[in-house]
């Protein structure tokens, strides 16, 4: 591994660093500086801070004696000094560089970009919430046991389903919960034989990933040229060593199973479980029960459905909805409802006997119940069924208008989110990379791109309920519009986006051959600089 | 509702260019039967004025940490979290923004998971860490599988000085896999030696520092009996503040160390989010679970930042994958970046010095009390205390008063014969004299 | 005066907008849809409204039977109907087309743009200040009225005058005030021919507006070529008939005024007051007390030397510090402190009998008092003393390092800014507005330009007290870079700066010859149509 | 300290630079004998916790509005506020930004600032309006200066329903000018006649509408009166929601428009900041005080905003401006903006209805009171009662069970006969028919 290089001079102490003065027919990006205007270029902490520096002002204790058996740490640690101003300028700079729903259409496929309710943050940051300590006394935090209890009949309500795991962190934990009380069902019932799970070609990494965590061999099952799954190839793997089936419904391509009654038949005739990956969710969201559908278990993002923010990579919530027959095996801890109030019951005993344990610590994402919950209450059962219908009208509106610009992979309509191929792309010699790139340039963040894997060159758009239709016709035009230059001989303009970006295409390949994976102190210069 | 823009003239307009009569017709997978003709029985929408109003009546019935004089550790730590820590993750360019899948419009994000990375490979005295998992917990659980797939080996040893959530969370994980985990004993004085249960097809051994009962070791021997026979050795590290007074675990021969970011990332949240920190040797990269940010170039030939390395991961390996991990703790990963940015290494060591010396004070005050006994020699700014009477009745009882004295060991410990009458209390640097004095009197008074 | 027009395409209600496809060659800015990745156009709330959107929700009141007297307003008002996810997105937006200090160096003399900390904003809006009602019974305020008291015994030990006035809303209004005490106590001693107020030409604008305000007839005097009042020029000027001087100090050349003490003499000599505009207060705050210099009433500038921000333009808060002599007539209300606590004097009656009156509703900009308030107890005694040495060693550095580069205004050293004038640039025929565009072109704010008014081509640079050292480095390679520019012929570029900028040089003399000063409904579209 | 960048080492590489030993060498020409040797006695440098506990002590003296049943007006109204208002102003490209001088990287504040003066202009009914004033009581002092300028007259009139601030704002800002102030006496039942004052040298005749007793009135027959004698009327709306529902100024012929924001901007402070509308005729533009956001093209033809219309202002003009306001309320104008868009036409007029009918139930729960009689027929969200007895003792007793019944006339009008036993009373889209329980229980109990 190679040391992190900055691009711009180092910082000289001590002297005016006149090195940074470049030549006058213009440096980097036709500025002196590099920067252009308000695109400002920004180092790493770590070359910009200074022994003596410091954003804190902490009271030196007085006459410590330390009581660490000798353990105290001796050497630099390395970290850099940084005032205040200057942490607040770096982390405002590093924003500006980022894409975010906040400044525009973010049309991420399986994904879920939609509004962040400010008052979401807001409930959430209350002392009585934010500043509560997951051990106090269980008097001490009523409130926050009944929002988790009111959370758990609201998603009671909407899945139709007569329990709720609060507990995982995200969706994947919330698949690896679910599978888990699978295998403990199956376990209870002595069938260890059940070691296979169906998991459709099209299916999101996490669920043959999860799979696999809980000891399973996942058996991949294709796909009909309608982009569902093929029901007799389904029948036809389902035996007495299945242990479940895997089902994203609506599916990652953005399609209704209409034969999912059907299929839950099957399985639970062949002594399966029906596990359904619910993160697209949104679309059916107080339009149909995934219980009336005989699905057995199905986590829910709450990242995606319910609003809260994705953070640029989490943190998540992951709530599992499950079937009476797996409830007994819901992770720890429980909520239930005693003579003093609510009481969080931590320990695999009694009731709980059977629980499959503890997937982490505590008792789960509160700060994200906080908003999902406030999410619901401002929404209400009249909202969130209006949530799913706009999210599927939004995209079947894309669909439409850009059905004869790009090639829709399947026919009819979509649910919330509609899919493409490359076949449109391929005669100007242009991949799916390409023309998402372009969409950076038009200032739209691209949608989900080779996802999933059983369309070739997949682009898949999922503009959600809260965008107006005045920036999904935007869109639309900047689709169209890049076709326009498309058939007008502009191929290279788009192979070789994007070009307003704070950077330009990165070199993948060369990060992953070299790996540079934190920064380190520069060699010491030599003696004779 | 005003978080849906569509009028119903837009909704009209849509479904002409469709060429639907109504938005059912969009639904029409949906087998008929399972369709909801109405809204479920569910309260209907409601305003801000009225959603705060629940909300804030739901939030008035618990008391904050921060209203108590606060001594609750073992596991999640109240620390102070400046102002501009709070401010600058709710820029919506942070906070309304996906996995960096795009890197070109995403070089915020990534460069700051490149110094997160860092700063967790500096403080943890390791070679490499990863963006983040979703906390120790299950941190600790994908070590544990990281070190059966290094060392094809099947035996994890887990110490008793393990917070006991972490180590139900190894056990959960494992439960299903072909590794199989052997829990050593609750260990309250801090005199375990695990050495002795390691064998030749030990994966990895799993130990805290400081441990849930707030004892501070020396992990060198224990690596050095790892590495005698093959096995990895896991340090835990739960009071991330430890770090900057504390030997790092790297200077202790750590393999791969997992740690709970929380008290100086997104604080306190009941329990969660939290930020699970991971760092290890570079030889193991690839068996590191989650994602990493690596340093490239672009097209101009200007530094920037990918995600890399994803075959390890699940969109790429599926079943073969490292983890099934995909969301991470990004924005608690950098509420952490932030505010290890603002403390530096100046702050983050006077940061830990001041935690150490307050809970010094603390500890003096408890043991001055008569049938009090303080169990720990060396400690950071946690101790066990064992009481003449049973700890839990003590602290619901003092949580009246708002002194919540410590976290009970029996609630950790449930049945465990010895937890009954130990408490588990600490201090940071919000601690003051009046807390401890509030705490002695306090239980002076209920001991009386 | 004509009708507000859009760049980009109107909204095209009910269909798709294909208008919006441009050519293949690439339309505005070379992108279909003029935006540029992360700088997206942004059109007006006006033309994004639509009729049934709302961006809240209230309850419709029932039955309700108006007591209006029949004044209930008829017609449509015209404002647009946006929901929460539009507005959110276009207010971040806009905000991506400013600069500011939290992105970079913001250099704009006698603009005091320093680092706004976080904590300020967070005390702010603690409910027990952020939600008081002015009016509430003194009972329920006490904690606010001592914050207030003890805003006053800081601005007291740090002017060293024995009266604060909290009053004033920004900097002019404390100039208003301060001007009104000492016409008020002419006025008590019968002084009514002081009618002059003496200015001095590099004067802020506020200065001689205030003087007219208050009644006086203002009397211009020169600066000598040290950048200082001409004292024997002054001294020709006092009389009888002259009120006071008005004089900033630091003044806005950025120098201090050796003969102050002098100054003071033959003012009070006269039986003149001497004002002193504080808005450069930073540079000596903690290392000379105004008292001490002999001024009478000075206004200070909290949202300049102590941080609260400055908001794109306000608001802003004026405390003003005065004499002895002054004080009776201080605005009203009163703080006072009595039996039952701290109270506020809210009428010209009793001791307060003499006071000048109100200046505004209320008791003051109590929002900036927490801010400012917050930061004072943050700096302490030390640390504000030290925020002027820095200030001021800051200010000399950049005027070291560019004073062969740029041409001084002035020998010797500076206070908390330098000046320079456009003479080096002349010989290239680039003026001072030029450079400045070019610097933003670089990633700076510029410098406060043309003024003073007393130098051509004025550039004041204010740096700040919280500038790391290698911002400053970068912001002298970026003026040298500039010059080298110039130097090898690259004079246009600079003429036609900016370049990378949201939008290029505008055209201010159109804006001021045909006014459009507020969106209108565009014309009814022809029937034809 | 944690704001301050320059290290020791920095400081002495830059007097390097500079060729200075040390800094005091740049303090040479502040006289010797005037420079402190050391720090003014006041205490040193906090931490932030430090700092942050004192202000949460001096806050908790206090009892916000919020957590009373308040019906607090009288010039300062407490609306409820979005939390996007509140997220958006605070983001740093608006909050630490200047006065927009460099109009190429400020667009955003140009842009807000346009919209901003649409909307003024459209809820006051004028036709043009600026980019704010400090307040409304200072907005009607810089309107009865300007009607000087347009009239070339020199009296002003002051309404008896104008809010004594502002009246005394008013009197201040004229005391020494060439203009002078005739004041009608306060008028708690809404009879006064203006017209017959104004006589051929009244340069304007200013009025408040709601009046500060909360009366709702016609202005067209005093416009009318003013037209024929060459007076501006100036109208003075000091609750900003009541355009909503109340026929606006600029429909009743008014010549300047001044407002008060803040009730839809920065909500209370205290008393500050405030929000200072101002809105008149087109043809006045040039007699108009304050910044003014104006439309044009950039070098590309793009559409753009800058400040414009300058030589009006204090920087060019000096003593001869139209006013010598310089910072103004811009950020407290960007949450008014902020507001305005997401409320909108159909929420805008809502907010106002709800008002109007919450002030409706109060009226009637306060009519319905024994010895206690409403003076007000027509009223937007306040009224004016007549007490049995003095005002204030009762709101200051009432106050300890965090009642907040309103505003004492007395304290706005002190040792003025009549007032003593008035109640000025104000409802809001907040108050709940708990409050106004509340507030008729206590009055009933007080005046058994
Ligand atoms: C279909 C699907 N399943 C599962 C997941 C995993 O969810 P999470 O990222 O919350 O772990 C995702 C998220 O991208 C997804 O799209
Ligand atoms: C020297 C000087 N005096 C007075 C003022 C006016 O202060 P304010 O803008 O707060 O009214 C300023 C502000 O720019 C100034 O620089």
């Amino acid at each position: 591994m190679s040391d992190s290089k900055p691009t711009g001079p180092r910082r000289a102490s001590g002297t005016v660093d006149t090195a940074a003065v470049p030549p006058a027919d213009g440096g980097l990006a036709g500025t002196v500086s590099g920067n252009r205007a308000l695109a400002i270029e920004e180092s790493l902490i770590f070359e910009q801070g200074e022994a003596g520096r410091c954003g804190v002002d902490l009271p030196e204790p007085a006459n410590l004696k330390p009581r660490l058996g000798g353990l105290e740490r001796k050497g630099a640690i390395g970290l850099p000094g940084l005032s205040e101003p200057e942490v607040v300028r770096h982390f405002t700079r590093l924003s500006q560089k980022n894409y975010a729903i906040d400044a525009g259409l973010f049309p991420l496929g399986s994904c879920t970009m939609k509004h962040n309710p400010r008052l979401n943050e807001k409930m959430a940051r209350l002392p009585g919430f934010a500043d509560l300590h997951p051990l106090q006394p269980e008097s001490t935090v009523q409130g926050a046991l009944a929002l988790m209890d009111d959370l758990t009949r609201w998603l009671k309500a909407l899945t139709g389903m007569p329990a709720i795991a609060l507990p995982p962190a995200a969706g994947a934990q919330g698949e690896l919960c679910g599978m888990m009380t699978i295998r403990a069902a199956h376990d209870a019932h002595g069938h260890d034989e059940r070691r296979r799970v169906l998991v459709p070609e099209s299916a999101h990494g996490t669920n043959p990933a999860t799979a696999a965590l809980c000891g399973y061999h996942v058996d991949a099952i294709p796909a009909n040229d309608r982009g569902r799954v093929d029901v007799a190839a389904l029948k036809a793997k389902l035996g007495p060593n299945v242990a479940a089936l895997m089902l994203t419904n609506p599916n990652t391509c953005g399609l209704f199973e209409p034969d999912i009654i059907e299929i839950a038949k099957a399985v639970h005739d062949a002594g399966a479980y029906f596990y359904c990956d619910g993160a697209n969710f949104n679309a059916i969201v107080g339009k149909v029960r995934p219980a009336d559908l005989g699905i057995d278990v199905m986590h829910m993002n709450l990242h995606k459905t319910f609003s809260t923010p994705h953070g640029g990579g989490g943190p998540g919530s992951g709530p599992v909805a499950l079937a009476a027959s797996l409830a007994p095996y819901a992770p720890l801890p429980w909520l239930v409802s005693g003579p003093d109030g609510l009481h969080l019951q931590e320990e695999a005993t009694g009731e709980a006997a059977a629980s499959i344990g503890r997937l982490k610590s505590f008792h789960g994402q509160m700060g994200m119940f906080v908003r999902a919950y406030t999410y619901m209450l401002s929404h209400g059962s009249d909202g969130l069924r209006q949530v799913a219908e706009d999210a599927v009208l939004s995209a079947n509106y894309l669909l439409a208008a850009l059905k004869d610009t790009l090639t829709p992979a399947f026919d009819g309509p979509c649910m919330h989110e509609c899919l493409f191929d490359d076949e449109g792309l391929r005669k100007y010699e242009v991949s799916t990379l390409d023309f998402a790139k372009a969409l950076i340039d038009e200032g739209f963040h691209p949608t989900t791109i080779y996802f999933p894997l059983v369309v070739h060159g997949a682009m898949l758009v999922e503009p959600t309920e809260t965008e107006p239709k005045a920036e999904l016709d935007r869109f639309i035009a900047a689709v169209r519009g890049l076709k326009a230059r498309l058939d007008s001989g502009g191929a290279d303009r788009l192979r070789t986006a994007p070009h307003f970006s704070p950077r330009r295409r990165l070199d993948e390949t060369r990060a992953a051959r070299q790996p540079v994976l934190r920064w380190s102190p520069p060699a010491p210069r030599q003696a004779a600089e | 509702m005003r978080y849906l823009p569509l009028t119903a003239a837009d909704r009209a307009s849509m479904l002409g260019v469709i060429g639907a009569k109504e938005v059912d017709d969009l639904f029409v997978d949906v087998p008929r039967a399972a369709r909801l003709a109405a809204p479920v029985d569910l309260p209907a929408h409601a305003g801000e004025i009225e959603v705060e109003r629940s909300l804030r009546a739901l939030a008035g019935r618990n008391t904050p940490a921060g209203d108590a004089a606060s001594f609750l550790g073992a596991g999640a730590y109240r620390h102070f979290i400046p102002a501009a820590v709070d401010y600058l993750i709710q820029r919506g360019e942070f906070l309304t923004s996906y996995t960096p899948y795009q890197p070109e419009i995403s070089q915020g994000t990534l460069q700051y998971l490149f110094e997160f990375q860092t700063q967790v490979a500096m403080i943890s005295g390791m070679e490499i860490a990863n963006a983040s998992l979703y906390d120790g917990a299950s941190g600790a659980a994908e070590a544990a599988l990281m070190a059966r797939r290094v060392t094809r080996r099947s035996g994890v040893i887990a110490s008793g000085g393990l917070h006991p959530h972490w180590r139900d969370t190894v056990a959960t994980h494992l439960h299903w896999s072909d590794a199989a985990l052997t829990a050593a004993p609750a260990d309250a004085e801090g005199r375990e030696d695990l050495a002795a249960m390691i064998t030749g097809d030990t994966a990895c051994v799993i130990v805290q520092n400081p441990d849930v009962f707030g004892h501070v070791g020396d992990l060198s021997p224990l690596a050095a009996a790892c590495q005698a026979k093959g096995a990895l050795l896991v340090v835990c590290v739960a009071e991330v503040a430890s770090l900057g007074l504390v030997t790092p675990p790297g200077e202790m021969g750590c393999d791969i160390f997992v740690g709970e970011g929380q008290g100086l990332g997104p604080g306190l949240n009941f329990g969660g989010p939290y930020l699970g920190l991971f760092a290890t040797r570079e030889r193991f990269v690839r068996q590191m679970p989650g994602r990493i940010a690596g340093e490239t170039l672009d097209a101009d030939g200007k530094r920037g930042w990918v995600l890399t390395l994803s075959t390890r991961e699940q969109h790429i390996r599926r079943e073969k994958a490292t983890s099934n991990i995909c969301t991470n703790s990004g924005l608690c990963a950098l509420a952490f970046t932030i505010h290890m940015s603002l403390l530096g290494e100046e702050g983050f060591r006077r940061l830990a010095r001041l935690n150490h010396a307050n809970a010094c004070r603390m500890a003096d005050r408890l043991a001055a009390i008569k049938g009090v006994a303080v169990l720990n020699d060396a400690f950071f700014n946690e101790v066990t205390v064992r009481l003449p009477v049973a700890a839990k009745p003590l602290v619901d009882k003092l949580a009246r008063d708002k002194v919540f004295a410590g976290v009970p060991a029996g609630r950790l410990y449930p049945g465990v014969a010895g937890m009954e009458n130990l408490l588990i209390s600490c201090a940071s640097e919000t601690t003051t004299e009046a807390d401890i004095e509030a705490l002695g009197r306090a239980l002076e008074g209920a001991l009386r």
